[in-house]
């Protein structure tokens, strides 16, 4: 495996992105398939899909960097390795409470 | 943690809830009393009319909720490493809230009461920081508006600590 | 004082009460909740079974009450001047408590979180430390004890700040 | 009016104390009428009181110097002067909770 964060396999990885409150209010939509360079056969990044996002989504600005994500039921950084078949998250700072 | 309670209690008791229904703060109270403490601590959070000086209509909450279960189960499990606790509930209600009606409940119930104000706390500031759930404002003034922590706050879970 | 709360409340609801009834603290809980507080602490003081290993079959509490009424009602005016407090409440009960239950409570509510805490933490501090009530212990293996602070502790109301 | 703490007029100042918890077990009253020098007609302080205390109940020990004192509905110290017909209540350390 190459470092994460690099793009290898010169192939593209399709993660299902589950999105929240505000951000999906912005996306239109509460799921969507995002695209983003492997680092391993069927694995990208946190960070990469962030990247992604930003890409097909520039409306984002700011709060593209703010976005946390989660892979399973716990957060995940730029660095967290993702298979396609992850239950990935993505959502604005939380306030519950 | 006080001192002079031995570590020897029983497994505390836990118990974590989202729910779109009114929360009953009295039933987790009650849940958490127990001949084994001393102090009971139950922390509302209950809808503000005033946000600075701008009125409240309601509040709409939102969660991810199965991630948002297994945060506040994390962060109970944190609370009684680091307090002798009895027991340590959370509920959080989703959906649309009325002025006045609770949003948050926490019932912790330990030996001595620093120790159950101090998990209450804890538990309080974990979950506005970390467990993902959103709230929508809607102003009296017209609009909706999603609630984001401004600026210059810790943004990302871990990244500070209280 | 959390920031950004401007001191214009109106004038906070306070309420003391010495009872030899059972103490209803969801009434209490009512009693503070109000649509300008995002924030209500109820503490309860409960009769616990074991103390430093050895085991409480009930407890006796005693007052000066005219005097317990006035030193409540001081402590809860001092804590609407540290924190700005929607309400604050505090109950006593006296006579024969068994196991479990409730000796004291008190209820604060205000647009915060961190000065509810605070503010209810101090009343309760400061009931301890000041407030003429005594109990004695009815121990199971014999014999009654008045309980009075060991050696070393403030022993004089005002000696020592926490 | 001489210093308080320190005798004076010649004479005797009668209050009546109320007591409480231990202290009303171990004297059998919950209330005793205290002669303490006056330090002006009338008028005595509640470390002569507190003094006057110990003398008549020895078996107080350590406890008499823990004693709190309260004249109407507000703690006192040693130099407070008490009125003859003042509230006055004396008590051991608190418990309540």
């Amino acid at each position: 495996m190459k470092a994460s964060g690099e793009p290898g396999q010169g192939g593209e990885c399709v993660v299902r992105v589950r999105v929240f409150a505000r951000l999906r209010d912005i996306l239109g939509t509460d799921a969507l398939d995002v695209s983003a360079p492997c680092v391993s056969p069927g694995k990208t990044t946190v960070g990469l899909l962030r990247q992604a996002i930003g890409a097909v989504a520039p409306e984002l600005g700011s709060l593209n960097g703010a976005l946390l994500f989660a892979v399973g039921t716990e957060y995940a950084d730029d660095t967290t390795v993702v298979a396609s078949d992850d239950d990935v998250a993505c959502f604005p700072p939380v306030s519950g409470g | 943690m006080t001192e002079g309670t031995p570590r020897t209690l029983p497994e505390p008791l836990l118990h974590v809830s989202l729910t779109e229904q009114p929360i009953d703060y009295t039933a987790l109270t009650e849940r958490v009393r127990s001949h084994r403490a001393g102090a009971v601590v139950t922390f509302l959070g209950t809808v503000r009319e005033f946000t600075a000086g701008r009125r409240t209509l309601a509040l709409d909450y939102e969660a991810y909720e199965p991630m948002a279960r297994a945060e506040l189960q994390r962060i109970l499990a944190e609370a009684t490493e680091q307090w002798p606790l009895v027991a340590a509930v959370v509920e959080h209600r989703l959906g649309r809230l009325e002025l006045g009606e609770i949003s948050v409940a926490v019932a912790v119930a330990a030996p001595h009461r620093r120790d159950a104000f101090q998990a209450a706390q804890y538990v309080m500031d974990q979950t506005k920081r970390r467990v993902p759930i959103w709230k929508r404002e809607n102003w009296a003034d017209g609009g909706t508006e999603w609630v984001h922590p401004p600026e210059g706050m810790p943004q990302r879970p871990g990244d500070a600590a209280e």
